[in-house]
């Protein structure tokens, strides 16, 4: 879906709530903005979601926030990209702040609903032990350096990693960008074409791995992060051997659900994760309908 | 070391090279308080490479410097600036976007205080007018920006610029070369005035006459080697011609008459921008027409006009009784004209190209084989006969334009007209700073063209060429033509009267 | 049109009319801007909003008029928006991880700009590399490799108050930010129209080697002009830690783009030797009221980015055409 | 010193030699680049990964000389990263989701990489904006734009074979993507130094007024320099897509800074009118043999880019040497 008029069905006095993402420039926050939507939809309240071109646009986001703030909304979800950086402009707000996706430290915020990105990685990693034996090399490939997100999944990865006995043979970082993760992990294969497993911090990336390995006739198992469509048709192709879902979608609807709660002065639970999934080839169909409801 | 307290200044032994090219081969120079010493040369002989030299803008590779008896290292232009000396280039060196009073005080600002205070434009401005003002040009200008001014008074800011400072010794490369008379008359009173403050003028230039009435001293430079330093008054130019070239010059104009055929080239009515009125003038086969007039009088303009350089012209323009549209300079070429333009680096050169492209650009496709590829040895080849033929140096093709000496990049951007095989030549100002020699080449040029079938037509400032090559004088003023005048009847005083309506 | 035609009183009005807006040209693209924008959004032409638009554009015009100054000399900066991060982790580290003064962590931040400023200085001039493009590439990457270095690559926060004033308070409605803004850029004004340095900088952009004919030292004013630029990401870097409390190795990613955008807006030539500080100001705000007035009409992402896009040419282009006209009366 | 000298055979071999070196200049910094690589890692010398550079580089060095034609005008392509972008995506939709013929897609993907490129062109030459940054950086966000919105961000996979042939085949060991570089860059040398338009490039970047009082269509020789420049985004995405077998909105991103790198790592002047088609791939192939090295070594990511940043002003720096060596013998 990419248009933001959408929200404004019902007549007068509907509460407003204001979603700020990170970017809507990818599947995995175009999901966030379909639950939005939805239970704006569902619940009757006016949705606005909004984000800036790129994570790493985060003054953008700063002033995405303040701009919101100055049309006095019911109430504001928002994903930081930097989780410090929304503090001071959040804390000046009069109304009820819900964070999702990832938590920052705000005093006065209503609500996290998310999982962290440590916990997805860490599956990620036991995941993959999962596939391999004790003992064999596996790699590593992150985002780009500085995004939390990421850099929190492959912290989570490692830990699991080491503690099942992998050993991490390399660790590189291609800028979630499908076409330089293949050319990493070309260039890790040539050193070490004896890797069996790779972690990769989102699903762009892993693709783009698959696609080194492929070339090279090999058999290494990649896991990606995130859940997305195209990901998820892979596993099913029984090419990619998994994916971390955080449940993107349950998080922008959990998210204006709870705003509207907030707004109508109900209690609302301090943390509510929403899970991570594990997907493989036994559950990807499940997965891979569910996704294409969400994105028409 | 014998004592120099004579000698404001000494070169002695100077080498310089370019690459392989040798330019400079040991030049021994000395030039007195209160002189105008006069360096004469062909073109490339290493006048410009000399005194570039001398101001700090190049190392020498060997020799020495002494400045009042005592041995210098100029390694900056801010060395020789410490030292008193002030330069004119002979390429124009000025900051078009900055205003005229700026440019005049470029390095040298007036401050209110002390080293680290705010500058004072009041009395930069006022001072740059007193400097105008011994150039005869109105207070009006310094508020200018310097790149709205034609290449003229360009130069004249220049001039300025360096009368401006308090030197002990002024380097003039061919000042008077983008001037009209009344300008250079202004320059030469402006030269005495020095001269008699004991200032030492090194004066480089292409025009006898002037180096005649202004000069002390001569020294004539050849392939890189002094020849002789002697008296001005007391020698002959045909002698410092000799000692030039090589040889003798048996005439300065190579004027060939031809019968006076139809008439080729019209203009009615047209539209100059800026003019007060609509102009118009017709050429016939047989003749070369002269354009005169003062700087800023419109001649510039008008040739532009006429070959679809400036935007916004109404007007007809005929070649052979056969209206020409032209409304951009492909137009004009496709028609058949030719402007050799006036400022070589702004609008003629490529200054990073070779030879053989500058040569050959604005008539590629006649290069263009059956298979729309380029025949660079075509391009080379015919680049090779131009040079010959005008006797640029040095003969390499390969060289970028860039590393030409200026009568030589003059030269390139001539051929690169005559090699388009136009109908009608437009030249403005085309022997500004070309040596005697190759003025001549360049006149003998203009003959041929007309004996070909040709039309040309010459602006110029220097009257003793229009006076001698040209068979019919249009005099303009204020974008006005004031005169038309058959070669018999145009002298001088009549040329002069009608360009300044006096 | 033939006579000679006597100037009267009203037009030489006209004359200073056309010379101010010649002078603040891109201006007339920001009013067109501000009004479509009022019309669309009743939010817009609020103080509230307007103050919002002050200090959303304070970043961009601290590194735009640090900026400014490369392109006056024909050259580019493209380090600042990594000097900006470098600065604030430097920062970030003395004051909140080592705990020192925020008087010296301001310093430190400084000084950590025009470190780098300098080091450009020095890699273009003593070096010889054939354009800043390069020599500011490579320190682009270097100073964001040492952000993410020093800290591995982890954010910084909790900033002592001291130095969250600049980005954070406010005297009466107007941010602190943006009187910053102001002093700077009138200081910039003086710099480049009343100092001998300031002019150089013109001159430089204008036609090197003249300058360097007329007894300028070019090296050291290039080195100038980069030292300041850096300087202004530090202090850049300044304001934005005010604002958002923290420090961040991918911060500024990318800002060097907006800051070119507005010194080009604001009327300056790549080609050197063309630009005022007024112009670039004017630059910055249309960005800025741009970006806003996009949130406050709640465009969606994707359409955000075109219409940024056209908005960009079309201001440019308004003032192409003022300029096309005032050229042919 | 002052006698006629001789040349000896040797030194007519010593200029023949320079002048080929000073042809190949960036040469030096690439193969001083290949040693060191060499002896720091033994799988780095070897026919498969030789094989992989060349792989890897070719989507930037298709860019990249695409990119020389604006920089030879003294003219820059902020563009070509979104437009590759655009182009993959209008593919995708053309051949996956309606289904239609592979032929029809490539065909689509060049024709709106190069349609981009023309509006480039039209915007700079006919709307007389100041420089192609700020038309570019228009087109740059449009495009963009328009590639999220087509699909509303979702990325496309599962493109026939005939299209994903370029970008994944390999002839023997060699790969497909990289002869296709070869040819076009053959191609293209022949255009810039053996055709009208391309020598018109070269004249336009040195003295845009001297070219145009030569009687050359500036306008219309600006138009095909960007409209070639769009074709080429729109190959590039081609070889992309046969490379990773999806096309997505985010693809290209900041791509032109890699191509821009190359260039002028290549030797070629942002002023214009200097620099060579073998220079470009040189350029290009220097950063691809970096990001494959620093792989190879496994540098810690914070790291990469200090190294990169310092490699870039290093690799120049040698032919900076180079020069004012050969200069002063
Ligand atoms: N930067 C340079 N690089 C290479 N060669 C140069 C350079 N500058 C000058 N030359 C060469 O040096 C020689 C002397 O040039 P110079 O400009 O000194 O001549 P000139 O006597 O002033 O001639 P003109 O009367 O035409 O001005 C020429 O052959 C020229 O090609
Ligand atoms: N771009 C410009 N902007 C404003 N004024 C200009 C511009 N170019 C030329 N002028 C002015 O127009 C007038 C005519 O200049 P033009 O160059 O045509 O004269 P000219 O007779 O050819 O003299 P010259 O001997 O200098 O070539 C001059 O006063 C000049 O200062
Ligand atoms: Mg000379
Ligand atoms: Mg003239």
């Amino acid at each position: 879906g990419c248009g933001g008029s959408k929200g404004a069905s019902g007549g007068g006095g509907e509460e407003r709530v204001a979603v700020v993402l990170k970017t809507l420039s990818s599947p995995y926050w175009k999901y966030v903005e379909a639950g939005a939507k939805a239970a704006g939809k569902e619940l009757g309240v006016d949705v606005t979601v909004v984000g800036p071109n790129a994570e790493s646009e985060v003054m953008q986001q700063i002033n995405m926030i303040e701009d919101q703030l100055n049309q006095s909304p019911g109430a504001l979800v928002v994903s930081p990209s930097q989780p410090d950086t929304v503090v001071p402009v959040l804390e000046t707000a009069t109304v009820p702040v819900l964070l999702i996706d990832t938590d920052a430290k705000l005093k006065n915020k209503t609500s996290f609903i998310g999982t962290e990105n440590y916990e997805a990685g860490y599956e990620g990693g036991k995941l993959l032990s999962s596939l391999l034996q004790k003992g064999d090399k596996v790699a590593i490939i992150s985002g780009a350096l500085g995004n939390t997100a990421t850099d929190e999944r492959v912290k989570g990865a490692k830990a699991a990693l080491e503690e099942a006995g992998m050993v991490i043979v390399a660790e590189q970082p291609a800028d979630s960008d499908k076409t330089k993760a293949m050319s990493v992990m070309e260039n890790i294969l040539q050193k070490n074409n004896d890797v069996k497993g790779v972690f990769a911090a989102n699903d762009d990336m892993a693709l783009g791995v698959l696609r080194a390995v492929e070339a090279k006739g090999l058999d290494v198992k990649v896991i990606g992060t995130d859940g997305t469509l195209e990901a998820v048709e892979s596993i099913l192709d029984g090419k990619l051997a998994g994916t971390i879902a955080q449940n993107p979608y349950k998080m922008g609807y959990e998210g204006v659900k709870n705003a509207l709660a907030a707004i109508n002065g109900e209690k609302v639970d301090k943390r509510i994760n929403s899970g991570v999934e594990v997907i493989t080839k036994d559950n990807a169909q499940e997965k891979l309908e569910f996704l294409k409801t969400i994105s028409k | 070391m014998a004592v120099r307290t004579e000698s404001l200044l000494e070169m002695k032994g100077i080498k310089k090279s370019f690459d392989q090219n040798h330019v400079l081969k040991g030049i021994d120079l000395d030039i007195k308080p209160g002189e105008v010493h006069v360096l004469l040369g062909e073109n490339g002989a290493g006048k410009s490479t000399l005194i570039k030299i001398l101001t700090g803008a190049y190392q020498k590779d060997a020799g020495e410097i002494y400045w009042e008896g005592k041995p210098v290292n100029l390694q900056t232009p801010i060395d020789a600036m410490r030292l008193g000396i002030a330069t004119i280039y002979q390429e124009l060196n000025v900051i078009p976007q900055l205003k005229v009073y700026e440019n005049i005080f470029l390095g040298r600002e007036l401050k209110r205080g002390g080293k680290m205070s705010m500058l004072d434009h009041k009395a930069m401005r006022e001072e740059a007018k007193r400097c105008l003002g011994m150039l005869g040009q109105s207070p009006n200008l310094v508020d200018m920006q310097l790149g709205k001014l034609g290449i003229g008074q360009q130069q004249l800011v220049e001039i300025a610029k360096a009368l401006a400072f308090d030197a002990k010794l002024i380097i003039m490369d061919e000042p008077t070369s983008s001037l009209s008379a009344q300008e250079v008359e202004q320059l030469y009173m402006c030269v005495e005035q020095l001269k008699k403050k004991g200032i030492a003028i090194l004066f480089i230039s292409h025009k006898l006459e002037e180096i005649k009435r202004l000069g002390d001293r001569i020294t004539i430079l050849r392939d890189g080697f002094k020849i002789e330093t002697m008296p001005v008054q007391t020698t002959d130019p045909d002698y410092w011609i000799e000692l030039m070239v090589g040889r003798s010059l048996d005439e300065k104009f190579p004027k060939q008459t031809f019968t006076l055929g139809k008439e080729g080239f019209r203009v009615e009515g047209l539209e100059v921008a800026g003019a007060p009125e609509p102009v118009g003038f017709s050429v016939r086969y047989g003749e070369i027409v002269g354009i005169a007039g003062l700087v800023g009088a419109g001649r510039t303009e008008l040739a532009r006009a006429i070959f679809g350089a400036d935007p916004s012209r109404n007007g007809k323009i005929f070649i052979d009784g056969k209206e020409v549209k032209i409304k951009s300079p492909r137009d004009a070429i496709d028609a058949g004209i030719a402007l050799i333009t006036e400022d070589r680096k702004g609008e003629g050169l490529l200054l990073d190209q070779t030879l053989d492209f500058n040569i050959t650009m604005a008539n590629m496709k006649k290069f263009a084989k059956k298979s729309r590829l380029i025949d660079l040895k075509g391009i080379r080849e015919e680049a090779k006969r131009f040079i010959k033929e005008l006797k640029i140096r040095p003969d390499n093709i390969e060289l970028k334009a860039r590393n030409l000496s200026g009568g030589n990049q003059q030269k390139v951007v001539i051929a690169k007209w005559l090699c388009t095989k136009a109908k009608v030549f437009i030249f403005d100002e085309p022997t500004r700073g070309i040596d005697v020699g190759a003025k001549v080449e360049v006149y003998r040029l203009m003959n041929e063209l007309v004996e070909n079938g040709a039309i040309v037509i010459m602006i110029s400032s220097e009257l003793p060429e229009i006076l001698g090559m040209c068979d019919r004088v249009l005099v303009m003023r204020e974008g006005k033509i004031t005169a038309d005048l058959p070669i018999g009847e145009a002298t001088q005083e009549r040329i002069m009267k009608a360009a300044t309506g006096a | 049109m033939s006579q000679v035609v006597v100037k009267t009183k009203n037009e030489v009005m006209n004359g200073t009319l056309k010379r101010v807006l010649s002078k603040f040209g891109p201006l007339i693209g920001l009013i067109l801007l501000i009004m479509v924008l009022t019309v669309l959004s009743p939010k817009f032409l609020t103080v509230n909003n307007v103050m919002n638009i002050a200090r959303q554009s304070s970043i961009n015009a601290l590194l735009a008029i640090g900026m400014l100054l490369p392109i006056l000399t024909a050259g580019i900066d493209l380090s600042v928006g990594s000097l900006l991060a470098l600065s604030i982790m430097m920062m970030g580290i003395v004051t909140v991880n080592m705990g020192m003064s925020p008087f010296l962590g301001i310093l430190v931040c400084l000084a950590v700009g025009a470190g780098f400023g300098w080091l450009n200085g020095i890699l273009l001039t003593k070096l010889r590399l054939p354009h800043p493009f390069i020599s500011t590439l490579g320190t682009m990457n270097i100073a964001r490799g040492i952000a993410l270095i020093v800290t591995g690559a982890a954010p910084i926060a909790g900033f002592p108050y001291a130095i969250q004033f600049l980005g954070r308070e406010f005297v009466g409605p107007i941010p602190v930010s943006f009187l910053l803004v102001i002093v700077v850029y009138v200081i910039f004004h003086i710099f480049l129209t009343r100092t001998q340095t300031g002019r150089y900088i013109y001159a430089i952009g204008g036609n090197p080697e003249a300058a360097r004919l007329s007894g300028i030292n070019v090296d050291r004013v290039l080195i100038i002009v980069y030292t300041i630029s850096g300087l202004m990401a530090g202090l850049a870097g300044l304001v934005m830690v005010g604002r958002v409390n923290s420090a961040f190795p991918l911060a500024g990613l990318s800002y060097e783009l907006d800051a070119i955008a507005a010194v080009i807006i604001g009327g300056a030539s790549f080609m050197g030797g063309v630009g005022t500080v007024w112009g670039t100001l004017i630059g910055a705000l249309i960005i800025a009221v741009l970006r806003n007035g996009l949130n406050l009409l709640n465009v969606p992402a994707d359409f955000q980015m075109t219409v940024i896009g056209t908005v960009i040419i079309a201001a440019v282009f308004v003032d192409v055409l003022r300029q096309r006209k005032s050229k042919k009366a």
